[in-house]
Order: structure tokens, then C-alpha cells, then sequence
């Protein structure tokens, strides 16, 4: 199955059963999504359920949360992340604050999605990121799809949550193939253990997550040493306790993110490590992240901006040397 | 109108205006804090607008004490969110601004200008939806008409023929700036003629808000979409408590409370219903009692415990179980 | 319209769409990359107004490069921003969704719906504010009509009187989408009723749009405030190359292409201005070739030096000194 | 002189020179300002100059961009932070990147200041910071201003300059009384060393500087230690230099700010000095931030959902004692 189908299985999946659950944004009725992630549910559900709205990203999100608000469950797509800055003050102001502000008695059982990040030459307006930005928000829970299996439970559990989501996903990842696991249960909180390895623990997510894999054989050769590679998943709450457990196990971080680096989410992680597990690590972390320029449309500058399965491999062999692992 | 709902009208008025004075003189104490808008000159909006959509749900501002209080909100409940405490409608954690109770269809409260429209058509999708009838009202001021979200929601709304009665109290002034510096004409109802059909009353006059909000609302029921209510109003204090109030001259003072929306249903109750002073009064005084018990009932109830800074953010095992 | 210009809008149309098919070509070979929007269908709406409004500013979209064209920016510079090259207009830094060349008073190229629209109210304050009296061209098409920067856009400009023509390429669609499924009504001049005049055109007539527009710029120079203009048009391919264009059917597609926007105006230059076939085909052939060679520039033409990613973050040095 | 009034006097002087600078924003004109930071100006510069502009902040931000490109130089005023968030595609999306798409050829020489922060009850909509998101942007230059002279030099160096500033003032700090020094010229993207010391090195900004402040006697009592006050003044870019010195000196590392700790701009700090100062640091570094909550009406949970003078010498003292400072 593609992830862009495990998305849609999650969506279907559960509108069938509960039909409070709309889904509602630019092009995902009739037309099935820009990435295909709805085709399909508008014959299925119609234009009741299946909302093509305008374009509108403030409204799209505001709508959501007054859905949200009227008693149904609603599902909003962001056609891509940099256009969600329009939505900002609703997924901030009201979508992240309702439910506090007022003691509980709102409650908004909605989610955002939206893919985001460096697809191929879609330039500065529509390659950024911005899980620093949402993970950051407290009232938001944010999670960031990296493999078909999970995009499929995070999804669904996102849906039937009583709570506000982000759920992030990655242009590049649609297409991506894997099987999806309808027996066992995953909890979409806990990160993932995607490789063990006993010395040098490597946390990404999203996309980067793969990119890292590829790598990993090259690191691994060249510094004579083992990676364990660890996929947050949700990016807030993070699953401090695997992360713990595995510096434990390593004495080693480093954090792989295709966001800028200065300001980034891996920022939150090393500082945490830095705080929590000083003591513990054995060499200096490593942050791997983009470029602070904004994305350009040249293909070889778009991807000197960002990290690739090669400047990862060079950039963790480097700093393994200097560091003796 | 029967007798029975003018004396209400007039009650729920003079009952929201001694509940801003009795706001402002504890802010002024220092027992309220933050930004705390008074609704003082308008009761005859907010007083009429509630009464006349009883049924259906209501999204408004950071100017809403009266509103909520038209509600049905307790005043008890209100005041205690103003001063902070635990058994404030929002139990202390919104404030002034953020009153919310979805058990008596109002949800806020909301501080940011306009920020709470698009959520109104969003409920309006959900009633709709629902083949609820009520409908929903978005209120907001002049200055609100401005921005992106207010355009965003009227359009919306029409496209979709969603239940959402639009009504805007034009106080004439957002903070400092007069509308008519900001827009390029006087009504804003203006700006809703592409898409529904609009109703102008005159803000001050409570039975004629009450009336065009009725109608309003049967607009809504009949299932033709959206519709826009334009009142003409005016606030006796500033913007806030911190706001000055000194771009506004005397006279221009003198010629918006001689408009006084109290003394004009006094009149009317008098004049068409013929009741006479000591019923007044007494309408008066049960008001007033009933505000100083809600003072009461602030002073004295509890601080939220420490613990109650985490709860909330979520809810508590925040998964909804499929059926 | 004298001969010359009849024969330059021609020009202008012919070259743009050549200009257009040669991007596709490229697109499909992978000399091209990332969303390509492609203006054909569109070009009398493109070429018409640049010509018409060609003193004044002009802010637009991602679907440009027409507009970029027929503004006077070489097709060399265009199409090498398109193959990523550093002798783009962009030095191969924003592609095609972001042509940008102050020298031409063109600036983009902007790929946010209705981002750029704010931009050329402020731009339009700067003209006004330095008594330059040609004024600011906002082209959007009717998607985003829909979105708060555009309503924003109307009350603002039509607040403070400012120098700026909306011009609306209504196609009907955003992406897939058909305005009329969003919006309340199909032509969208509607939502500027309150706050300017419109002048209603057909975008496949090239000469009518020139004209049009010429109108609305004089407009603009009395001083009056903004103007805006609605063209209803059609683009011919998907929303951008990767939009299979699945969503309008043939019949939709051939009455569309009956309108025509090159056929129409060489029956114009044959009929009005007694243009014989050879005289038209040595402008066609002439527009190719120009085409052509940029191709073949663009191809050639250099990749920027990777220090290139770090460059224009910022201005060098960033201070500018006071007087 | 008032902080406000620091920046009143910026305003001034550089409007008095240079003709083609504008302020813009809701109420800034007749009224003054909402802090009365353009008090006066109006009187003085007349309604083409000062700009009183409809509640309409993604246009605020928009119409400063396209006034720049015009040739004006704009100052745009946002009430408060959590405003911002309306025209965050205007700052994001155009402010910060057309500088670089147009490889140049757009410059915009503009400045977006607002106020942020908790003051006093002003609830979750009207307490929030958000220079960590902002600082996260290429493109834009992020400055905070702590204290009064700083206020006035780095607003003059953020107008006269060519780039885009983000200028960020802290509700609490305008009536703070304080000297403005006119002869010692002053570099905006310099940190600044509030008290030397030789033990601790503790980070902060904007407001947080005074609240460490207070803290320090009694940390220094309490753990008979000597702490250096670093205030950073430019969140992007980011005077590293100052830090490794500092840090250099006392090994020591702490990080205070105002922000929900969850991805607040401290992460950035603290995960630097873990990636380059890590062989420096003698301790596990210590991040001291907001709660993970919108921020509560009632004060007292307001208080503790934020640091304060107390909560930040016990948070240090503790630390202290953990980790033989
Ligand atoms: C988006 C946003 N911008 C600015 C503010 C600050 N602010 C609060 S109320 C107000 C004026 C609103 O005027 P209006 O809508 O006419 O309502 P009124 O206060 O007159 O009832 C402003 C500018 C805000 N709360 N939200
Ligand atoms: C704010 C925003 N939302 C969504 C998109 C994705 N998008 C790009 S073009 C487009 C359709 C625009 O339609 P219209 O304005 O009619 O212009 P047309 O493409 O027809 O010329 C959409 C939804 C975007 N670029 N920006
Ligand atoms: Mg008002
Ligand atoms: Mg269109």
C-alpha cells in the first residue's frame, strides 16, 4: 500500500463508522486531493462529508474548530505547510486554547494535515516545515508520518481523538510503499525504533528518517561503528523515555531534521539531551538540519539547502572521527 | 411584545449595566485585572440580541459580560471568572474576555478581533448539518468588518447558505479610530450586500433589536442562508479600563447617552405598558441585589489550586472510542 | 488602435503561447521542474493588459510568464529562470512561480493565493504618497477572490483612495475547483461593488482587454480611487503540469477553445488591418525564432556557483546610511 | 527616559531625516499608540506619514512589503504578538523571501515591531511570545529589546537598515525608566554582558533580563558563586562569540526565557552550546522557561506559569547544588 492510500484507508476507515467525522479543504472533494490522499470518499460520503472549500486556509482551520465546536469530529487539509501561515491564528489563537481557556467545557476533536517540506524545485513559497514552529504550541498534539504503517494508525487515532491535531506529512513520502499492520496496535505517541544499533543513537522523523537509512550503511562502514536510528513520530509529546533508554545505551545523539537549522525543531531535542543526559553522553551531539536560506528553485542549490543520504554519511563520519566514536 | 418580556428586556439592561459598574469598581480596586471591556451604552444590543436568538447558538467578543449574562449565565458565575476564581464560568482561566458555556449555546469570549467568525460558520455548517433550525450569531463590532476573517466568513456562509445571522454593533469606533477613517463608508452592512440580505436597527432601541433579531432568525429558519443585522451604537466608557476615551468629544458624549437605551424602554414600559414607578424600582433594586450577591459570591470564592495550571491543556484520555 | 499596436498585441500572444508550449516541451524532457503553470487559453488577458497598463507597477502570480514577457523582460531571462539558470531573471532562484525585475516595475511572480495582493496596496500607497500618478496592476485570478488578503485589498485601497486596478482573470477554476461550487455568484467584480467601480471584459479579446484596461489606468491618473476590472477567460491546460485536467470535459474544452484569443485577433488583423497570410506568418515565424534561441540560451546558460545558496539572504552591508 | 519613550525617539529622529519613512499599524496615528510608542508623531508627521490602518494584520504586514518595494521605508506596528499570527504569511512568505528569490533584486527595508510576553491577566490571547518561531526564519533579522538604550539604538540601526527586521518589545518593559547614552554608538547584533562574572554564565532576553537580575544576589548567596547576566539583544542572528567567551570562562550554562519551554528560542541556545561547547561545559546546562500552557487569567497561575525572580534562584540554586557549582 502507498502511504497517500494507508492515509486515505485511515480516513475511510473511520467515517464509515462515525459519521460526524467530515473532511473538509482545497480540492479534496470531487477533485480526491492534490496528493490523492481523499480520492475516492467524496462518491462515498458526498459533499456533505467531502467539503471543498475556497481558498481560504484561515477559514478552512476557523471552520474546523467551530465544526468542532457544533458536535462533529472534522478533518481539515492544508494543501501544503507554507500555506497554513494564513491558518496560524486559528490553529494558535483558538485551536490550541478553546479547550483550556475555557476549563474544558470546549472540547475540539479535530485534526490539520498538510504536507510539507522539499519536494522538487517548488521553491522558497512552498517547501518549508514548520513542526517548530506547531510544536511548540501547548494544547496541540503534532505528529509527523514517516512510514505507510504508521501514517495509517497515527491517522485514524488522530481522528478519534477528542483532541486537537497536527498531522504532518511529506510531499515525498505519498508514493512511499510498505505494508500496513491491521493486527498489531501502535500507539502513535511512542517513537520508533526503526534500526537498533549500540552506538551512536541518530533521532529523525518525517521524510529525514529514510534519508538517515540510507545513510546509515556508509556511517557504519567507515567508523567501524553501529547505528541505532530512532523515529519520533510525534513530535510533541516526544517519547522521552526511548530516547533515554537509547543514549543509555549509546552515550551518543545526534538529530537529523530538513528544517533550517537555527531555530529548529531538533533544537528541543539536543537541549533536552543536553539538560537530561549530559552525564550520560560521551561526545558532543550533532545536529544536522538545512540551511538558513529560504528554499531556492536551482536544483543542485535546493539540495545543498537541506540534508541529503550523503552529507548526512559525511557529516556523522566527520563528527565521528572528532570524536571518537 | 407581551408585558412579561418588555419587563425582561428592561430587567436583563438594567441588570448588565449595574454589573459593568460593579466590574469597573473592582477593577478598580484591583480585585479584576487585565483588559476589561464595558458594554455600558449598548445593553439594548446585547440585551436584545440574546433574548430574541434564545435558541440558537452565539459566538461573540471580548465584550460579552452582558451578553452571557442575557444567556443565562449566572452573574455569580460570571463575576467569579472576572475576579479570577474557581467557580467563574471558565473557572478562573479566561477571564473577562473568554466566557464560555456551551450548555447555554455560548461560546465566548473570544479576544481576538474577528478571530471568532470563521468558528460561527463552522457551527453553522455543523446545525445545518444537523437539520437544527436555530441557527447561529456571530457578534462583532465595526472594527471586526475590516478584516480578512469577516469577508472569508461572509463569503462562506452565502456559498454554503449556512443558518448565521451576521450582527454587527457599530459603535462607530475601534479603540481610537472611527470607523470612517479605516472603511470607506459609515454602515457595514454594506460590505454584505454581494452576498445576503441586511436589516439596519437602531442599537439603542432594545425592542427594535429584539424585533430585527426575531426576524432575523425566521430568515435563518426558513433555510435561505445567511443574513446581516446592523445596529448603530455607542459606548459610554472606553475602549478598556485602560483606554482614556479622549478621542471622543463631550458633546459627541452628551449626544450618544441622551440615546440612552435604559431611559428609552423606562419610557416605553411607562408610556405603552403602564407600569408605574415602584414597579420599576423594584425591577431596579431586585437587579442590583442580585449583582452585589454576585460581587458577594466573587469576593469570597475559592483560588483554582496550583494544579490546576496543567489541567486542561487536554482532555483527560483524549480518545473518542468508535461505535 | 493603430496598426503597430494591433500587431504587437498579436506579437506579443503568438510569442507567449510559443513561449509556453516550449516550457511544456521542457517540462517533459526535465529541463524544467518544480509547478508549472502554464497561460495558454490566457494569453489576450496577459498581453492586453501589460501593454495597456505598461507605466505603472504590476504585481501577479505564479501563472506570469506571459505577463513577464509582454512586459518587456527577454524571453532569454524567463526561460532561464525556468531551467535554474544564473542568467535568469531570478538567477535561478525562483523558477517559474517567481519572475521577478524591479527594472520593469514587474514584481512576481508570487505563488501565495492572494499574497501579493496586500503587497500592491502598499506599493499603490507608495506610488500615491510620491505623487506618482500611474498607479499599481494587482492581477489575481477568481480563487483568490475567496481569501481574506483580497478583501483586506478592496477596503484598504478603497479607504484611503489608492492608485490600484484589480484585475481579475476569472477562468473559472482554482485548480480543480469551480468558482461557482465557493463562491456565491460567478462573476466575482461583484465582491468589489461596495467599494469601486468594475468594468466588466472578455479576456479572449485582446483588443477589448487593452482597451479596458487603458480605461481603468486613466482612471487611476483622476485620482479616484481603485478600479476593477473582471475578465472572464480560460486557460486550455491543467491548473499546472502535474493537474491531469480531468475535471472539465471535451465539450467544455472545445467551446472554450472556440474562443480563441490568436485566432480572433489574426482575423482582426486580416479583416481591420488588411494583414495578408504572409505578413501574419513571418510575425509567427519571427516569434519562434525568438523562442528558439532562448531555449537554446537557457539551455547553455550556467548553473549559479553553489556560493550561490548563501547569497541575498540579506542585502550586503544592510545600512542605509541618513542623510 | 521611558523605554517607550527610547522608541519614540528613534522614530522621531530617523523620520526627521529621511522622509520616506512611514509608520503604520491600528491606532498609531491620532492616538498615539496603544503603549504610546508614537505619541506625538502624528502631530508632528501628519496622516501620510503615520498610518492609522483597520484591524487587518495580514495587510499591515503586506502593505509595509509592498510600500518597501515602492521605495518607502515602512515601520509596521502589531498591537501584540498574538496578532502577529494573522499576517505571519505576510512575514513568513513575502518579508522574509523575496529578498532571496529575486536573487536580490527586491529589497525590503522594513521593520515589524509588537509587544509580546505575559503583563497582567491579560489571558491566552493576549500573553504569548513568539520569537522562537520567528527567529526560526531565514531572512529576517529578530531583535529584542531588553533595555532602554538598547530600545533606541536598535530600533534607529533596524529602520535606516536595508533588510527586514522583526523588532521585539515586551508589554511590561515600556514604562521601565532607564539612560539613553547618544555618544557611545551601539552594534544591535551584539550581545550584551549585564554583570560579569566568572561561574555561571546565565543567557536570557527582553524582559527575563531584569527577572534574573533579581534572582542573581541570591544565587550568588545562596550557592557563593559569581554569575555572568548575558543578554543575547539580537535572537537572529545570534552573537555566538560573546557566548563561547563567556562560557569559556565559567563552563557553566544557563538558559532563561519567558516562552512555553516545549521548542522555546532557549532550545537554540542550549543545543549550540551542547553541539560546540560541549568539552566546555563543566555541568549539564539548565533551561528555565514557561510551563506548557496557554497562559491562565487567574494570577496566580498566570505567576506559575511563567519564570519569576523566585522560581528562577530556586530553579538555578537547585541546579547548583546538583551539579557542584
Ligand atoms: C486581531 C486583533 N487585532 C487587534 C486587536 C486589539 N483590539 C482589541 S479590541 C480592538 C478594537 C475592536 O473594535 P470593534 O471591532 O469595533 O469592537 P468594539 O471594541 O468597538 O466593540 C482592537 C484593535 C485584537 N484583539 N485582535
Ligand atoms: C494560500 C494558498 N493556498 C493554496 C494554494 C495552492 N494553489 C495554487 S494555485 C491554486 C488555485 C488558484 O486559482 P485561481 O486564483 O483561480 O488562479 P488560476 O490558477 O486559475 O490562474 C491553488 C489552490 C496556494 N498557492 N496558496
Ligand atoms: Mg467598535
Ligand atoms: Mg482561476
Amino acid at each position: 500500500m502507498l502511504y497517500r492510500e494507508a492515509l486515505n484507508k485511515a480516513l475511510d476507515e473511520t467515517m464509515a463508522v462515525d459519521d460526524t467525522i467530515v473532511v473538509l479543504g482545497e480540492d479534496v472533494g470531487r477533485y480526491g486531493g492534490s496528493y490523492r490522499v481523499t480520492e475516492g470518499l467524496y462518491a462515498k460520503y458526498g459533499e456533505k462529508r467531502l467539503i471543498d472549500t475556497p481558498i481560504a486556509e484561515l477559514s478552512i482551520v476557523g471552520n474546523a474548530v467551530g465544526m468542532a465546536i457544533g458536535g462533529l469530529r472534522p478533518v481539515a487539509e492544508i494543501m501544503t505547510a507554507n500555506f497554513a501561515l494564513l491558518a496560524f491564528d486559528q490553529i494558535i489563537n483558538h485551536m490550541s486554547k478553546y479547550h483550556y481557556m475555557s476549563a474544558g467545557k470546549i472540547t475540539l476533536p479535530m485534526v490539520v494535515r498538510f504536507p510539507q517540506g522539499v519536494s522538487k524545485q517548488l521553491a522558497a513559497q512552498h517547501s518549508e516545515s514548520y513542526e517548530q514552529m506547531l510544536s511548540a504550541v501547548p494544547g496541540l498534539k503534532v505528529l509527523a508520518a514517516s512510514d505507510v504503517n504508521y501514517a495509517y494508525h497515527a491517522l485514524k487515532h488522530a481522528v478519534m481523538s477528542d483532541d486537537p491535531f497536527v498531522f504532518i506529512e511529506h510531499e515525498l513520502l505519498y508514493n512511499k510503499k510498505g505494508e500496513v499492520d491491521l493486527k498489531t496496535p501502535l500507539d502513535p505517541f511512542k517513537a520508533r525504533i526503526v534500526k537498533e544499533g549500540s552506538d551512536v543513537t541518530i533521532v529523525s522523523y518525517l521524510k529525514m528518517v529514510d534519508d538517515v537509512m540510507a545513510a546509515v550503511p556508509k556511517i557504519e562502514e567507515a567508523l567501524g561503528c553501529s547505528c541505532e536510528v530512532v523515529d519520533l513520530c510525534s513530535l510533541n509529546p516526544v517519547d522521552y523515555d526511548t530516547l533515554k533508554a537509547s543514549i543509555e545505551k549509546t552515550s551518543r545523539l545526534v538529530m537529523v531534521e530538513e528544517e533550517h537549522k537555527t531555530g529548529g525543531y531538533g533544537a528541543q531535542i539536543v537541549s533536552w539531551a543536553a539538560e537530561k543526559m549530559f552525564y550520560t553522553l560521551d561526545a558532543a551531539p550533532l545536529r544536522i538540519a538545512g540551511a538558513d536560506v529560504p528554499i531556492p528553485y536551482n536544483r543542485t542549490l535546493e539540495l545543498l539547502s537541506i540534508p541529503t543520504p550523503d552529507s548526512i554519511a559525511e557529516q556523522i563520519i566527520d563528527w565521528g572521527r572528532r570524536n571518537d566514536v | 411584545m407581551d408585558k412579561l418580556l418588555a419587563e425582561t428586556l428592561y430587567y436583563e439592561m438594567v441588570r448588565g449595566r449595574a454589573f459593568e459598574y460593579a466590574a469597573k469598581e473592582h477593577y478598580m480596586q484591583g480585585d479584576i485585572s487585565g483588559f476589561l471591556h464595558l458594554d455600558i451604552g449598548q445593553e439594548a444590543l446585547s440585551v436584545g440580541a440574546m433574548k430574541a436568538f434564545a435558541k440558537g447558538d452565539v459566538f461573540s467578543t471580548y465584550r460579552e459580560h452582558i451578553m452571557a449574562l442575557a444567556r443565562g449565565i449566572t452573574p455569580k458565575a460570571v463575576m467569579a471568572e472576572l475576579f479570577g476564581k474557581e467557580a467563574g464560568v471558565s473557572e478562573g482561566k479566561g477571564g473577562s474576555m473568554h466566557l464560555f458555556d456551551p450548555s447555554h449555546f455560548f461560546y465566548g469570549g473570544d479576544a481576538i478581533v474577528g478571530g471568532h467568525l470563521p468558528n460561527a460558520v463552522g457551527c453553522a455548517y455543523a446545525r445545518k448539518f444537523q437539520g437544527e433550525e436555530h441557527g447561529v450569531m456571530a457578534v462583532f463590532g465595526d472594527g471586526a468588518t475590516n478584516g480578512g476573517a469577516f469577508f472569508e466568513s461572509l463569503n462562506i456562509a452565502a456559498a454554503q447558505k449556512l443558518p448565521l445571522l451576521f450582527l454587527c454593533e457599530n459603535n462607530e469606533y475601534a479603540i481610537g479610530t472611527k470607523i470612517t477613517r479605516v472603511a470607506p463608508f459609515e454602515k457595514q452592512a454594506k460590505k454584505a450586500e454581494p452576498y445576503m440580505p441586511a436589516i439596519e436597527v437602531d442599537g439603542m432601541d432594545v425592542v427594535a433589536v429584539y424585533e430585527a433579531v426575531s426576524e432575523a432568525q425566521h430568515y435563518l429558519e426558513k433555510g435561505h442562508g445567511p443574513i446581516f443585522v446592523e445596529a448603530m451604537t455607542c459606548r459610554y466608557e472606553g475602549h478598556s479600563m485602560s483606554d482614556p476615551n479622549s478621542y471622543r468629544s463631550t458633546q459627541e458624549m452628551a449626544l450618544c447617552k441622551a440615546r440612552d437605551p435604559i431611559e428609552r424602554m423606562k419610557k416605553v414600559l411607562q408610556e405603552q405598558y403602564g407600569m408605574d414607578a415602584g414597579a420599576i424600582e423594584l425591577l431596579e433594586t431586585k437587579a442590583q441585589n442580585e449583582i452585589d450577591e454576585a460581587v458577594s459570591f466573587a469576593a469570597e470564592a475559592e483560588e483554582p489550586a496550583p494544579e490546576a495550571l496543567m489541567a486542561h491543556v487536554f482532555t483527560e484520555g483524549g480518545t473518542h472510542a468508535l461505535s
